[in-house]
């Protein structure tokens, strides 16, 4: 009986106040697991509301905000701003051992730095693919040194700070010489010949565009 | 468990017997163990828990026993061994305290009881107003469109420093490059393996593998592998007995890692 | 002294803006069902940033609103606001119903944890029986805290962040009534004045092979 005559004061008295209706479609939206559309909001609302209106109220206290209102289809949805995007993820580190063909080319350019592609190749005797120097390059291990004063004034390679941080080295200096590696049995007692192996010289002009290329990234 | 023995016997009583027994003992198995009885009994003292007469409520006990008894109730254990506990506070109460007795007193005994009563009661009521208070997923809701956050995957690269010098010595005798032990058997021994560590322990300032230390030309032939790493092993035990190294192994079968001592 | 400089100066370069750190703060509790604790939120963000501080300043933006910043034991959440739950009536979750003897155990575990299977039965005047405590379990409302150091080291039981997700509850401090009871001595722990009649004195001993069995679940 009184339940009655609260629905029909209700109704006699109309629909709440617009700020109130904000609040129930923030939070149906909210709760909500898709999108809803006018309708839908409507009949969940007491009679006489304007879902409508208050969107427009609701969009506006959401401009600019970590989180917006979109419109998805028909409906209406709240959804993370796409600027903040970066906060919904979570990197998860994996440790793997750098290929032979990083730590050769990486050491080659701490024993000889600054050392252009060209030497590089010439000293592995083989060339050296774009991947594993940017690979050195992402990993801040290598960086560009200055242009060497030769014909087409290649770029050189010089190893950083932060791969002397790793390493635990002071300076390059502090790299073992070619002698401590014979006596360490590292080399062979031999000593090493005298003309090394010359790579291509195809291969060499191949590569040089592919440094520029780099030095421009 | 004691609740369920109870249930089953409330269920063996006829029918008509049922409907003449008293609501208390219609409602029986409605009854969570005897203190539960006990604290529905107190309430037709209609008092404060606190000034509860424990007396009464004893007397009132019993006699609800003595009809169930009657009513050939087959009694849970719990609430006959309440029953003679009861029986027992009862004359404790009754008769005047005795000064050589030891053990508390009726009067001590009956606070409890009464404290129990009280506090079993207080978490009834709590509980009620627990279930009564607004509830996720009745009354607020959580998003109900959540965004999970994914996970990316990153992957680091790293190598040691002696990882560094055996690349830099591999390039440097390529081709030309004949290690000395090719020439002899598949057998590294130790004083070669020791001689070996004991040069190049001086840079391994980080934890290395142990397998990075076996010579070049015993990394792949298993049985050149397998007598490369006793000897170095043993190579490595040995530094560390004389205290030039650390050796370190994170669990069964983790690889082997030496490092320099300073 | 020079330290705390460095420090204020990096803060001042790397962390972002405080109303974009709100913004953050926004965005990854709106994303998330689940509360967030300050150290999850803190890892997702830019160094620097303190979400503390954003916190305040976001609850204060939604009092009133549909939606609420509410602390949830370490956590924090949004949630509906509970006057709208009429709403929502289409997100109602039918949860199981519990049973009285769950519904006491769950109280009796709030109110007076940490607390042992033991004390339970004590408060209760009756066993506990294992598929009451199981539920408890699997709805995560209550979980295993330290093992008490009496004799026996038995097993207590203490209620969770879901728990105090579920009901609303900031803390377990905010148990209604908790200071009430307190004051009465209802939660003390009383002994019996010599020996109390035990349905089956038996129990106690009997029940720590399971109770060890459940806590090794």
């Amino acid at each position: 009986m009184s339940e009655n005559i609260e629905n029909n004061d209700e109704s006699l008295f109309s629909a709440p106040p617009l700020a109130e209706q904000e609040r129930m479609i923030e939070a149906m939206l909210f709760a909500s697991s898709e999108p809803l559309d006018l309708r839908e909001m409507a009949a969940r609302m007491p009679h006489g509301s304007d879902p409508a209106e208050a969107l427009v109220l609701l969009r506006k206290r959401y401009e600019g905000r970590g989180v917006r209102l979109v419109r998805v289809g028909e409906g209406w949805a709240m959804r993370t701003a796409p600027d903040l995007g970066h906060l919904m993820r979570r990197e998860v580190v994996e440790t793997r051992k750098l290929s032979r063909a990083a730590i050769e080319t990486l050491a080659i350019i701490a024993y000889h730095q600054p050392v252009t592609r060209a030497e590089i190749e010439e000293i592995r005797g083989v060339s050296v693919s774009r991947g594993t120097v940017d690979q050195l390059l992402e990993m801040e291990w290598i960086r560009f040194g200055r242009r060497k004063m030769t014909p087409g004034r290649p770029v050189t390679f010089v190893v950083t700070g932060t791969f002397l941080d790793h390493f635990g080295l002071e300076s390059v200096r502090d790299l073992p010489g070619l002698d401590e590696l014979r006596a360490a049995g590292l080399l062979d007692n031999r000593p090493p010949p005298g003309a090394m192996p010359r790579a291509d010289p195809d291969e060499e002009t191949e590569a040089a565009p592919g440094q520029s290329e780099l030095f421009e990234d | 468990m004691a609740e369920d023995e109870f249930e089953e016997g409330a269920k063996a009583v006829p029918l008509a017997a049922r409907l003449a027994a008293e609501t208390l003992i219609v409602d029986v198995d409605g009854f969570e163990g005897p203190l539960d009885l006990l604290l529905t009994l107190s309430r037709t003292q209609k008092v404060d828990l606190r000034r509860i007469s424990v007396l009464q409520l004893a007397q009132q006990y019993l006699a609800f026993v003595e009809r169930a008894k009657a009513l050939r109730l087959e009694l849970a254990a719990d609430y006959l061994v309440m029953a003679a506990w009861l029986a027992f506070l009862k004359s404790r109460l009754l008769l005047p305290p005795d000064p050589t007795e030891e053990g508390p007193s009726g009067a001590e005994l009956a606070a409890h009881l009464a404290f129990q009563l009280e506090r079993l009661q207080a978490m009834r009521d709590c509980a009620a107003r627990l279930m009564g208070r607004d509830r996720l997923g009745r009354d607020f809701f959580a998003r109900g469109l959540p965004e999970d956050v994914t996970r990316r995957r990153a992957t680091r690269y790293t190598a040691t420093l002696l990882d560094l010098m055996q690349a830099y010595a591999r390039i440097r005798t390529r081709d030309e490059f004949r290690p000395f032990v090719m020439d002899r058997d598949a057998i590294q021994t130790m004083e070669q393996a020791l001689e070996r560590l004991r040069k190049l322990i001086g840079f391994a300032g980080n934890w290395t593998d142990l397998a990075h230390y076996l010579p070049e030309g015993f990394t792949t032939d298993p049985a050149r592998r397998r007598s490369a790493t006793a000897a170095t092993f043993a190579a490595a035990l040995e530094l560390v007995r004389e205290g030039r190294a650390e050796i370190r192994q994170a669990g069964e079968f983790a690889p082997v890692e030496l490092r320099r001592k300073d």
